[in-house]
């Protein structure tokens, strides 16, 4: 064939009929793959501020399905990795993979979100002019692009949808009222919500059950261990009964690197996370 | 009321402007005032209606409207900025008013409906000029200005009038600065390095406004003193040295139809009288004043004259006016409605107040049209029959641009 | 076609005052444009042209201030910087009606404005060409607000620039291009700007009828941008710019690309001030560099705070009821009439934190204090 | 030591608190317990003056505090650990613990703060808004204790710290107790500290004190009846 | 003494050209002639060569030369205690009952000052003051003639003062180079001398040189002004950094107040102009009620300003901001109204008219480094004087508990109360101070612009532009961004001109901004995010 037939062919198929020209065609949610059964790679992960390392060569790699509980010291780290992983803070060195594919260092926050990894933040994040309605909705697994939302109704099964999480977050009485004006534990449960709404892949969720009575724990953990299977949730929390409810591997972080990983059991006999963390008499526990 | 006669005056007593054209507005107060005084005009009593434009070009075209047809005013004083006048323009085109513009200013426009008082540009840059260059030998020229027309203009007929009397290209520097410009450091250092070079130096300033301030402040603080590099300003006058400690401007020279210090009756009257109406006695007068003071005695004349306030009737009425200046000699309003009038030069005295150093022999009629520039060579301004038009191209014999 | 028919009538239920202020808004103008019209000069309900000129005048300002409210009040980017896009689409305008007089201009010269012949201009500037058709004008007076919104938006919304930074950067751009237009070698009138028009379509700018459609156009138009912004705002889309107004961070973290939104936003709203300063020239009959000016803009900011920051027809009222004031007080007491406005404004922060329009809700939920209990309990 | 007689508190047009009363015994650890947004945060506010008051009075020592600002009610001798810790972010460590130091009318921060909580002392220059939110729970705490508060409220003061150091803040709590006499006002969910560091239970339920008594008696049906979702 | 003088006359009469006439009846018709005629007089005047006319020369000079009416004689007025006296020219004797009525001045314009100047210096070659000598001297370069040339080469052998010394001999080279009769080995050499010369007067002639005929001198003066206008380029740019300085002193004084009320406090203060503005009133009050003790009264006037400013700020932040904690957007309203009001305060006060304030003579004038580079007193104090201040509040803020309370304030109110801090105390001293210091900003800004109400209209837009491109709430960020500014724009004005500098320094503002949102030093960690 010659250069001309070549570019005849081309431009035919740049005007074919029956598909729409590559740029404009939505892009599509690009799978995850995880064909080798882990669903998040962090590797060598390097963040320093002013001189202080905050993460320290830190490896953690992460099964999809998996519930995997973080723990460690405050001031570990944990906050920061999980900056790491949403997109919020770009590391000094390291990788971090979501699937075999997604490399998350080059991608913004937003590109992070719609790939399906929902955040859950230490302090409670909502937007307090806007209903717990409106809250929700805005964080449902939609189209986000601007035209699109601009002409977004909510179909039945989004109304559905929300209604359900309404109900598993005890906030049916509050769907109307604005956000704003929710107790502290309330909003924790709202962006709990938020979370559950946007129908992600992997959570991360930042210390759930603080602020939170026994039996909310209780009711957490339910929820945490329910998600778990089909979806991929990372949990950061203190408090050692909930996360004994929870877990079946515990990574402990210490100083920007891991310290320790195991079972439960693992890690509460592990003399360094006792000595570090822990403390003589809840390890006795 | 039908009893009264209504004077509206537009002039901005606040922003920008109000600096300068508060002072016009009391002015007419007082013209009123002294007319009343007089017994008013046909009979009536006259009755000042002041709004405030604000300094707002738009706000100028709509409270113009408003005088006109809600105030019911029947004539117009006021306007400083070209701007602003050619923003009240096309109204009072429209609904026949009348107005009296008292600010020098380019030239290039005559309406039926405007009389300038104000000095045209051969009234004020080109008797200027002459004067530096025969008397005080001048041979480089700094045409500095602030950027807007009328500087452009007045430069642009500098220019190709130096340039006429054999003035080299590089003995010309133009410069031109932002409204209100106050940081003259480095363009005073380039007016001394330019001016250094062995050749007498002036400069021809339309520097307006607030920035004559800062400019002459650090001319002073640079040390450049008249005597090395004389500055002649058009737009700085007795208020704006009131405002200014003059001692390093000593000197400097100024281009103006009308000086405080001119001693003559009428004008000794018209300062005391002036004193007293805003009680103050450190007050000045300045050419605009004098302007002012012209234009409302001529309209007063005129509307004696044609016994109405009828605009069409007070406008013909008003074409060959006379009344005497405040410096001596008498005004006349020509066809064009600009005026004739003498042209003075003063210097800067220590006291705020200017030195008549030199005068035209009679009086220079107000050219509407320059003839230095290339558009409006051709072009006059003839408000009588037959001609009966603002821009008659005496070429082509036609006019152009005539709303009417 | 439908789909939009459906898409703005369901709309509708969340704006419930914008449709009865939308008939009285028409109602009125329709009423005086009558009055001016068919009554006769001295009957007691004739209204002047001058109240026509001086309401239409109120129309665009009106329109600006929606425009700053869509962006400060909803999307929380308060700009001062806004009369930019305002004079831009003014001056659009403005060359056009600078071309449609031909050479009826003093110097009688065919092509070349009145101010280019003046100041020995031998050609026209390019971007002079093609204004003298109305339609390519009408495309500039909205493109070049919208391009320059999209292009300064895009720089800094991307890089991520908030708050009182950007607030200032909108203001370092209308201050720069306050003092480009003020150089006469930027080819458009520098500070004398440009006036003189004549008509406008072949229809003479100065006829009574010809005001009248003008203002009727703005007042229709005026209620057509407001609908549809109240539409847009109660779309999801506007709950997503609340959102970013309130958090933008965590809504990037559910996957909205913030920047964007705001971009199409700030653009959308430029764009409106670009109609609304289009509509402006015409019946005022100049534009010039004075309307960059950055306290004109801080001024549009003023209006939408004293009408109610964040409710559309807060920003209406409140352009409408300042420059009202002023009209009267400039008239009043010329000397003291900033006494008057600069205690309008201090009074109105202090006293109603949510503009006029939340002095009705202060109002209703005096009357009514227990009545937002029931939510809770 | 702290009284309250028939407080009522509104947000907007919303009651939170009606006609609450509440009284607190000088050198008693007091445990305020209740559901999420019963009021209890709401409560502890309006004892420090941070929330206006309806109606209804609030003593100290028999002397109305109600009348007095949140400034005056700190130099009275109460300090505050507000829930979400509120440190002032751009604020170095340091000067986050000087603020106080007026109060007490001394120019250094004491010693003791630095003993409590060591992490404090490595982190003196970095800004509170870096520190980790544990980091920030304890800078919290001791930024009241620069106070030398008589009365110490501490609103969910283990939100987020880990476990070592929450057992080291109830000695901390039970020390200073014992040691200086020191009141404390304890908001908290998790009932093994509550039942470890307080003496005595508040229990809250829609704005109101549903049930008070020693902390022995706190039992489940109580627990049930208030505290269960 | 008159008999003195009328000797001196007799004397000089006798060999003096037959149509001069005697120094008293040129004196008499000073009175009379017209001013166009008057540099006849002058002329003949100079002529005597009498030393005892510099008083009179003087005087005329400055303006301060009159005639009583009636009688003829000349008097100089002179200033006693604030008002005019008038004294014998010849004696200094104080002349009683002579008002100011009483005289008429005699006329002085451009033509006759240069001329006076001219023959003062000639006077003066003689003087006992050296400075005086080489001032003389140097007035005399511009146009060195045979008679000043032999009056100098019969004055240097004497002379003393080196400076002076050298002086004469550039003016003795200047003649001899331009001298076509002498030899070209000591024109050369002349030139040569001249080389190391920046005199502008010396350039002139050099320039002069350059197209002489003679084309060893043409190369030696071609070869002089190399070097000559390589040493003043030298200079210009270190004039230009100092223009950028000066700029950006002010820049910084206008600012620091708003660095400390919108910065620290987080106020949108658009009233700040007008803070500025009323210490600039306050300059001018304070002159009013010490108009004869203009040199001191800047000492007055700063805390006079300070205090007016300050407690007009108190005042503000009581009435008006402090009900407006957590509603920073609103501030913008409420003093913006606050401004309109004050400007029209300042209107009906003062009138719309601008205000003269003088400059104290200490700080008129220049520090003349050499004749090329010349440093303006008034700026120079005022950039001494900005970094002052900016060192003045940084220690009060650093130093004093006020900088961290009302830090702690602004970004956590009802906490900072929790903690004992007296809010409002706080607030109140914080914006009174912000504000003082705008009113200082105001003393020296009067001393550079007008002083009218617009004076703060002018500076609030460069002020926040400052603040904000330095970074919010960091007082070095506004320091640098001053500076930064002030100096770009100085440094772009010669190519660009002051209009399109204006406008590149705004583009670069904006670009700037991209790359670095929160300005030059920003605010860093988690919570600024
Ligand atoms: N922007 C920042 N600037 C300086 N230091 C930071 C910054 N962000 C985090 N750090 C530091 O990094 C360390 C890790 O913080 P991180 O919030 O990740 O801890 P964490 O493991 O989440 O602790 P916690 O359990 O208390 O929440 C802390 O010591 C903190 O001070
Ligand atoms: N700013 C506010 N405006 C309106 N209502 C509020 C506001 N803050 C809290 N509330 C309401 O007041 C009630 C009590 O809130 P409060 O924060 O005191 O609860 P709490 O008992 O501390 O709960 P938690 O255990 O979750 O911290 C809640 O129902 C909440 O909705
Ligand atoms: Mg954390
Ligand atoms: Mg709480």
């Amino acid at each position: 064939m010659s250069a001309f037939d070549n570019s005849i062919q081309g431009l035919r198929e740049t005007f074919r009929r029956d598909q729409v020209w590559p740029f404009l065609a939505p892009e599509q949610a690009a799978k995850v793959d995880v064909s080798n059964q882990m669903i998040l790679y962090v590797e060598g992960l390097n963040l320093s501020f002013d001189g202080f390392k905050a993460l320290n060569d830190l490896n953690l790699y992460v099964n999809d399905g998996e519930l995997r509980c973080l723990i460690g010291a405050n001031g570990a780290g944990k906050t920061t990795l999980m900056d790491v992983i949403t997109g919020k803070s770009k590391p000094d060195a390291g990788s971090v993979f979501f699937g075999q594919t997604h490399n998350l260092l080059t991608k913004d926050e937003a590109d992070i979100a719609q790939l399906g990894i929902g955040r859950k933040f230490q302090k409670p994040t909502v937007f307090e002019e806007q209903t717990v309605f409106d809250n929700l909705e805005l964080s449902l697994k939609t189209d986000k692009r601007v035209l699109p939302t601009l002409f977004a109704c909510l179909s039945p099964t989004e109304v559905d949808r929300i209604d359900e999480v309404l109900s598993i977050i005890g906030l049916k009485q509050q769907r109307f009222m604005k956000a704003g004006a929710l107790s502290h534990g309330q909003k924790q449960w709202l962006e709990i919500g938020m979370l559950l709404v946007s129908d992600p892949r992997l959570l991360l969720i930042d210390e759930p059950v603080a602020g939170m009575t026994a039996q909310e724990t209780e009711r957490t953990a339910e929820l945490l261990t329910s998600l778990a299977g089909e979806r991929t949730v990372i949990v950061v929390e203190h408090d050692m009964e909930f996360v004994r409810s929870i877990a079946r591997t515990v990574t402990v972080l210490h100083q920007g690197s891991v310290l320790a990983e195991g079972t439960m059991d693992q890690i509460q006999s592990n003399k360094d996370v006792i000595e570090v963390y822990l403390g003589e008499e809840a390890a006795e526990v | 009321a039908d009893d009264t006669i209504k004077v509206g005056v537009l002039h901005s007593l606040s922003g920008t402007m109000a600096i300068s054209e508060t002072t016009l507005k009391d002015t007419v107060l007082m013209m009123v005032e002294e007319q009343n005084k007089k017994g008013g005009l046909l009979g009536k009593k006259l009755e000042a209606v002041v709004v405030d434009p604000a300094s707002n070009w738009p706000l100028f075209a709509e409270k113009a409207r408003e005088l006109i047809t809600e105030k019911d005013v029947d004539v117009i004083f006021g306007c400083w900025t070209s701007v602003s006048r050619k923003s009240v323009l096309p109204v009072i085109e429209e609904l026949n008013g009348l107005m009296f513009y008292p600010v020098q200013y380019e030239g290039e426009e005559s309406s039926k409906n405007v009389f300038y008082t104000g000095a045209a540009p051969n009234q004020q840059a080109i008797p200027a000029v002459n004067y530096l260059k025969d008397e005080l030998g001048v041979e480089r020229w700094v045409l500095a200005g602030t950027d807007y027309v009328y500087p452009r203009t007045t430069n642009k007929i500098l220019e190709a009038y130096l340039k006429d009397m054999g003035v080299a290209e590089e003995d010309i520097m133009i410069n031109y600065t932002p409204f209100g410009h106050s940081d003259w450091q480095s363009i005073v250092a380039d007016i001394a390095k330019f001016g250094s070079e062995g050749k007498k130096t002036a400069v021809v300033s339309t520097i307006n406004g607030d920035a004559n301030v800062p400019f002459y402040k650090e001319l002073g603080n640079q040390g450049i003193s008249s005597e090395d590099i004389p500055v002649v300003a058009f737009s700085v006058g007795e208020e704006e040295l009131s405002g200014l400690d003059t001692a390093p401007l000593v000197g400097h020279l100024a281009a103006w139809n009308y000086f405080q210090s001119v001693e003559t009756k009428e004008n000794e009257e018209f300062i005391t009288q002036w004193k007293a109406f805003t009680k103050n006695p450190d007050r000045v007068t300045n050419d605009p004043m004098e302007a002012t003071y012209i234009g409302f005695n001529m309209w007063a004349n005129a509307v004696k004259k044609a016994g109405t306030t009828d605009v069409d009737a007070v406008e013909q009425a008003m074409i060959g006016q006379e009344t005497p200046n405040l410096t001596g000699g008498v005004a006349v309003m020509n066809k064009n409605h600009h005026l004739s009038k003498p042209v003075l030069i003063g210097e800067i005295q220590d006291d705020g107040q200017f030195e008549t150093v030199w005068k035209t022999e009679g009086v220079v009629p107000g050219d509407a049209w320059s003839d230095f520039l290339p558009g409006s060579k051709d072009l006059i301004a003839d408000w009588t029959d037959p001609v009966k038009c603002g821009n008659y191209n005496t070429e082509t014999k036609t006019c152009s641009g005539q709303n009417y | 076609m439908s789909k939009l028919i459906n898409w703005f009538s369901e709309g509708r239920s969340s704006g419930k005052y914008t449709l009865p202020f939308v008939i009285l808004l028409l109602a009125v103008t329709v009423l005086a444009s009558a009055a001016n019209l068919l009554l006769p000069q001295d009957s007691a309900l004739y209204v002047s042209t001058y109240s026509i000129t001086l309401l239409g005048k109120y129309l665009c300002y009106a329109m600006l201030a929606l425009a700053v409210d869509i962006i400060w009040g909803y999307c929380g980017i308060l700009s001062l910087g806004h009369g930019a896009f305002f004079a831009l689409g003014g001056y659009a305008m403005g060359m056009y009606l600078m071309r449609q007089i031909g050479d009826r201009g003093v110097y009688g010269h065919p092509i070349l404005p009145d101010f280019m012949v003046f100041l020995d201009w031998q050609e026209l500037p390019w971007f002079w060409h093609g204004m003298d058709q109305f339609w390519f004008a009408m495309i500039m007076a909205v493109l070049v607000p919208g391009l320059l919104a999209f292009v300064f938006g895009w720089l800094a919304f991307r890089s991520r620039v908030t708050g009182v930074y950007l607030s200032i950067m909108t203001q370092a751009l209308t201050y720069a291009l306050l003092l480009a237009f003020f150089r006469n070698e930027m080819g458009f009138g520098g500070n004398n700007g440009l006036t003189d028009f004549k008509e406008i379509l072949g229809f003479d700018l100065q006829a009574d009828s010809t005001r009248v459609s003008l203002f009727i156009i703005t007042a229709i138009l005026l209620a057509v941008v407001l609908m549809l912004s109240q539409r847009i705002l109660s779309s999801r889309l506007g709950k997503v710019t609340l959102a970013v107004r309130d958090a933008e961070a965590r809504t990037r973290f559910i996957g909205y690309r913030t920047e964007r939104y705001k971009v199409w936003l700030f653009v959308y709203s430029a764009v409106i001030a670009g109609v609304a300063g289009a509509l402006y020239v015409p019946q005022v009959g100049i534009i010039n560099p004075g309307e960059f000016s950055p306290i004109n803009s801080i001024e549009v900011v003023i209006w939408v705070a004293v009408g109610g920051r964040g409710t559309l027809i807060g920003a209406i009222i409140g352009a409408l009821l300042v420059n009202y004031a002023k009209t009267r007080f400039t008239a009043i007491m010329p000397d003291g009439w900033l006494f008057a406005l600069g205690a309008l404004f201090v009074l109105v922060t202090l006293f109603l934190p949510k503009g006029l329009i939340g002095l009705y809700g202060q109002l209703k939920s005096k009357r009514q204090p227990a009545s937002s209990q029931e939510v809770t309990s | 030591m702290i009284a309250m007689n028939k407080v009522s508190q509104l947000y907007g047009g919303t009651q939170i608190l009606w006609d609450l009363d509440l009284d607190i015994e000088p050198g008693s650890i007091t445990c305020i317990m209740g559901r999420n947004g019963v009021g209890k945060t709401t409560l502890m506010k309006a004892i420090m003056g941070l929330l206006p008051i309806k109606s209804g009075e609030i003593t100290m020592n028999n002397q109305a505090l109600h009348k007095l600002s949140a400034e005056r009610r700190a130099y009275e001798g109460i300090g505050y650990v507000p829930q979400g810790r509120d440190i002032f972010p751009m604020l170095t460590v340091e000067e986050n613990l000087r603020i106080g130091l007026p109060v007490r009318k001394s120019k250094e921060i004491p010693e003791k703060i630095f003993e409590l909580f060591p992490v404090l002392k490595e982190m003196l220059h970095r800004r509170g808004g870096d520190l980790s939110g544990g980091q920030q729970q304890q800078l919290a705490i001791g930024r009241a204790l620069v106070l030398e508060p008589k009365v110490l409220i501490l609103d969910e003061p283990n939100e987020g710290i880990q476990p070592n150091i929450v057992k080291q803040i109830g000695d901390v709590i039970l020390k200073l107790n014992e040691e200086e006499g020191l009141t404390v006002i304890l908001i908290e969910q998790k009932l093994g500290f509550a039942r470890r560091v307080g003496k005595e239970f508040r229990l809250m339920e829609k704005g109101r004190i549903v049930a008070a008594d020693k902390m022995e008696n706190l039992n489940d049906d109580l627990i049930k009846q208030y505290l269960a979702v | 003494m008159k008999y003195l003088i009328s000797f001196c006359l007799l004397m000089f009469a006798s060999w003096m050209p037959v149509h001069a006439a005697s120094t008293e009846t040129l004196l008499e018709q000073l009175t009379t002639t017209k001013l166009s005629k008057l540099p006849d007089i002058v002329e003949q005047l100079a002529a005597q060569e009498d030393e005892s006319l510099l008083p009179v020369f003087r005087a005329w000079l400055a303006g301060d030369l009159h005639y009583v009416k009636d009688s003829n004689a000349i008097v100089v007025e002179i200033d006693v205690q604030g008002n005019d006296a008038y004294v014998d020219p010849f004696t200094q004797v104080q002349l009683e009952g002579i008002s100011s009525k009483d005289v008429k001045k005699i006329k002085v314009n451009n033509k006759l000052r240069g001329l006076l100047r001219g023959v003062i210096a000639r006077l003066q070659l003689t003087s006992n003051n050296a400075d005086v000598r080489e001032g003389a001297v140097r007035e005399l370069l511009a146009d060195v003639d045979e008679d000043t040339f032999a009056a100098l080469e019969n004055l240097y052998p004497k002379e003393s003062n080196n400076d002076v010394k050298e002086m004469m001999q550039t003016a003795l080279s200047i003649y001899t180079a331009m001298d076509k009769s002498s030899s070209q080995t000591s024109r050369v050499a002349a030139i040569e001398f001249l080389g190391g010369s920046l005199e502008n007067d010396v350039r002139n002639a050099l320039l002069k040189l350059s197209r002489d005929s003679n084309e060893a001198v043409a190369a030696a003066a071609d070869k002089a002004l190399v070097n000559i206008n390589r040493q003043v380029e030298r200079y210009a740019l270190v004039d230009q950094l100092f223009f950028g300085l000066s700029l950006g002193s002010v820049l910084l004084l206008a600012s620091i107040g708003l660095a400390i009320t919108f910065g620290v406090m987080g106020v949108i203060n658009m009233a700040h102009g007008e803070m500025i503005m009323l210490g600039a009133y306050t300059t001018y009050v304070v002159q009013l009620v010490m108009p004869n003790y203009i040199d001191y009264s800047i000492w007055v006037a700063i805390p006079a300003a300070f205090l007016v400013s300050g407690l007009m700020g108190v005042l503000i932040e009581r009435l008006v901001i402090c009900r407006l904690h957590g509603r920073p957007l609103e501030t913008l309203l409420a003093t913006f109204g606050i401004s309109l009001i004050l400007q029209q305060l300042v209107r009906t006060i003062f009138s719309p008219l601008n205000r003269q304030v003088s400059t104290p003579s200490w700080m008129s004038g220049s520090w003349e480094i050499n004749p090329v580079l010349s440093l303006t007193l008034n700026r120079l104090y005022i950039l001494a004087f900005a970094l002052l201040v900016f060192l003045a509040l940084v220690f009060i803020l650093k130093k004093s508990s006020l900088g961290l309370n009302v830090r702690a304030v602004s970004q956590n109110r009802s906490m900072a109360k929790a903690m004992g801090v007296k809010t409002e105390w706080v607030d109140a001293m914080t914006f009174g101070l912000g504000s003082g210091i705008a009113g200082i900003a105001g003393v020296a800004l009067s001393q550079l612009t007008n002083v009218g109400p617009n004076l703060g209209q002018a500076y609030i837009i460069d002020s926040f532009m400052v603040v904000v491109f330095g970074g919010v709430g960091n007082l070095l960020g506004t320091l640098v961004a001053a500076f930064t500014l002030g100096i770009a724009n100085k440094f772009l004005e010669p190519t660009t001109g002051a209009v399109l500098a204006a406008i590149l320094v705004l583009v670069f503002i904006i670009l700037f901004i991209q790359k670095r949102p929160k300005g030059l030093f920003p605010q860093k960690g988690r919570a600024a995010e």
